[in-house]
């Protein structure tokens, strides 16, 4: 039994992404979409956050939003995994729940 | 799967209709259903058939009530919000003595139970919002 | 609709500032009709929606709060609140409002509706939901 | 000292709004001119006639265009804004071929160089929104 | 030459607060509405970073939104002063041009 | 309607996630027309914004971004970035969009229209304004 979360808020602005980590339990999913994405590049202020939890729990970016705001694959956390509209489908086939963190 | 979707948005504010949009046809296209989308909040300014936005930029209303026609999806609207709102299907408009309405082809409005049943009937319930 | 499905609100917003608390507060009263097993979770900002003295009326707005207080008529008597949004809001359990409800097994006598839970007991109840909804 | 105020968001699912009626109505108490209220982004659904919230709750569209009858206040609503959201006057409705409309009394629907307009004519320029 | 600020979002939630309060001058005011409200509770996470900004700059808190919120006047931290609306356009008047810090 | 006045205008929030970006833009094309003194802010996510190879196309949005570009040619050449803002998110000034205009009175060389400032910088030009607008 696991849970998908979906943030769609930069963690730069919001409280939403932190809360999220500390209420998602080992074996969760995390999906960023929309402004979330600009949390997952490599050398931010979240990176050390996303790092950490990347110990137990998965974390998953929409590709679409990334591309958008000029994001390049290369330029994001490793351990952090791309998926598309359709993987985020999958997404939600795979784990039992969702809960999106607005 | 059976999918419910929840609209909290309204269009170009947010991009949480597109969002929701883009998910709800990429889970048709692997065969998955959409028993409903359900509009809430400000997400029932998602069913308003006045809309014109320019030319070089996409026309959301429009694009839910092509998905309507084209896949049977059940497209809700809540009363309780839309008439706070100010959207109007034409029962409802003459019921409230207004001179006009403004609902979209494809949407139906409705209570909110809509949205508890969506819940219980689908598999996955997803929340798209601010 | 026969199954029974557990049913989870999330209310991480202050009320007022935006709707949501409200609309929130108008689904789970509608939810109730359906005997589903109803939860509500209120952390972050959200622990103001149960604040006790609440009065909007300077702002020409409903006062929505007293609302809660009639839950337990309704069969909503899980009202969950995270211990560390209180907490870091300078907050305590003594400035949320006493909301109870009646239990009929127990000669209907008035018992409280809302448990302070830590962040991780939280985060366990959740795991345990169908469906969660957040406004 | 003259104002003019920028609304970006729609009525209820933000303050903005209520607090932009309730500064504008203090100002005016005070001998202060409005000089114009600008409505942009989501703040164009303020300009709705069809709204019936329930009864015993604020109705701010129509609080707005009563601010427009008592005091002149010059309610002006973004035209690019209001075309993406359908919102509608009956000449732009006809101008586009829509069969309705739904702007309410007091406002009217002109283009952004209102809201530079409103910048440079007045003392003071307060924004609202999310 | 001075500024009003004006923050109306929940410092638990957004960042508006601390960037505003990394921009806000010397002499300038700084006043708190609708959700911005909660940030003045004292005892709260934000309370040393309020304290240190009164050291030279003026915080309000508009106390409508203060009421409806039900937080009692006695539990706005120290040195922060509550005015209604007639005191914001009193602060638009004062101040030579606002900010809103959306 | 012949006073000249500084007029700003903050960006605050990434694109697409929301319409702020663009619809403030629009508010920028149409202020060039009064021959006011133009400048814009990019601070926090305001500075995705102005990041290089954005592509909505993706999300059936149009991508906006170009517009910068000709900004110039509006007579609207000040376009500061914070650089705090900057590195918190991973960014430097290799990844915004080579932003010009043409002076015309240096026989028409382009110039950088885009300038990274420190936040006590921003602060400063900030405090000059006559106009505040944010989105």
């Amino acid at each position: 039994m696991s849970m998908l979360h979906i943030v769609n808020k930069s963690p730069f602005e919001r409280n939403a992404l932190e809360s999220c980590l500390g209420y998602a339990l080992a074996g969760d999913s995390i999906l960023l979409i929309e402004d979330a994405v600009v949390g997952v590049v490599a050398g931010n202020r979240f990176a050390g956050l996303l790092t950490a939890a990347l110990a137990d729990r998965h974390i998953c970016v929409l590709r679409e939003d990334l591309v958008a705001r000029g994001i390049p694959d290369e330029r994001v956390l490793e351990g952090i995994r791309l998926v598309d509209y359709a993987g985020f489908v999958e997404l939600t086939v795979e784990n039992d729940r969702t809960q999106s963190w607005l | 799967m059976k999918y419910t979707i929840l609209v909290n948005e309204g269009p170009y504010q947010h991009q949480s209709a597109d969002t929701a949009l883009q998910f709800a046809r990429a889970a048709l296209a692997q065969g998955h259903e959409i028993f409903r989308v359900f509009f809430y909040h400000d997400g029932v300014n998602n069913g308003t058939r006045l809309a014109v936005p320019p030319k070089d930029d996409r026309m959301l209303q429009k694009e839910w009530s092509e998905l309507a026609a084209q896949h049977g999806v059940d497209l809700v609207i809540c009363i309780a919000a839309a008439q706070r709102r100010g959207l109007m299907d034409a029962d409802e408009a003459r019921r409230q003595g207004l001179d006009a309405d403004n609902i979209a082809p494809g949407f139906r409005i409705s209570g909110l139970g809509q949205l508890i049943e969506g819940g219980i009937e689908s598999d996955r319930l997803l929340v798209f919002g601010d | 609709m026969s199954q029974t499905k557990q049913f989870m609100y999330v209310n991480r917003k202050a009320p007022y500032g935006t709707v949501y608390a409200l609309e929130s507060l108008e689904v789970v009263l509608i939810a109730a009709a359906f005997e589903q097993d109803v939860s509500l979770a209120f952390i972050d900002d959200g622990v103001y929606q149960i604040v006790r003295g609440q009065s909007p009326k300077a702002l020409g707005m409903k006062n929505f709060s007293a609302t809660y207080n009639a839950l337990g008529d309704y069969d909503v008597r899980k009202l969950y609140v995270e211990r560390e949004s209180l907490e870091a809001r300078g907050l305590s359990a003594d400035d949320l409002m006493p909301i109870v409800y009646e239990d009929e097994d127990d000669d209907y006598a008035e018992k409280p509706s809302v448990q302070l839970v830590s962040r991780a007991e939280m985060a366990a109840i959740m795991a345990g939901q169908d469906v969660v909804l957040s406004f």
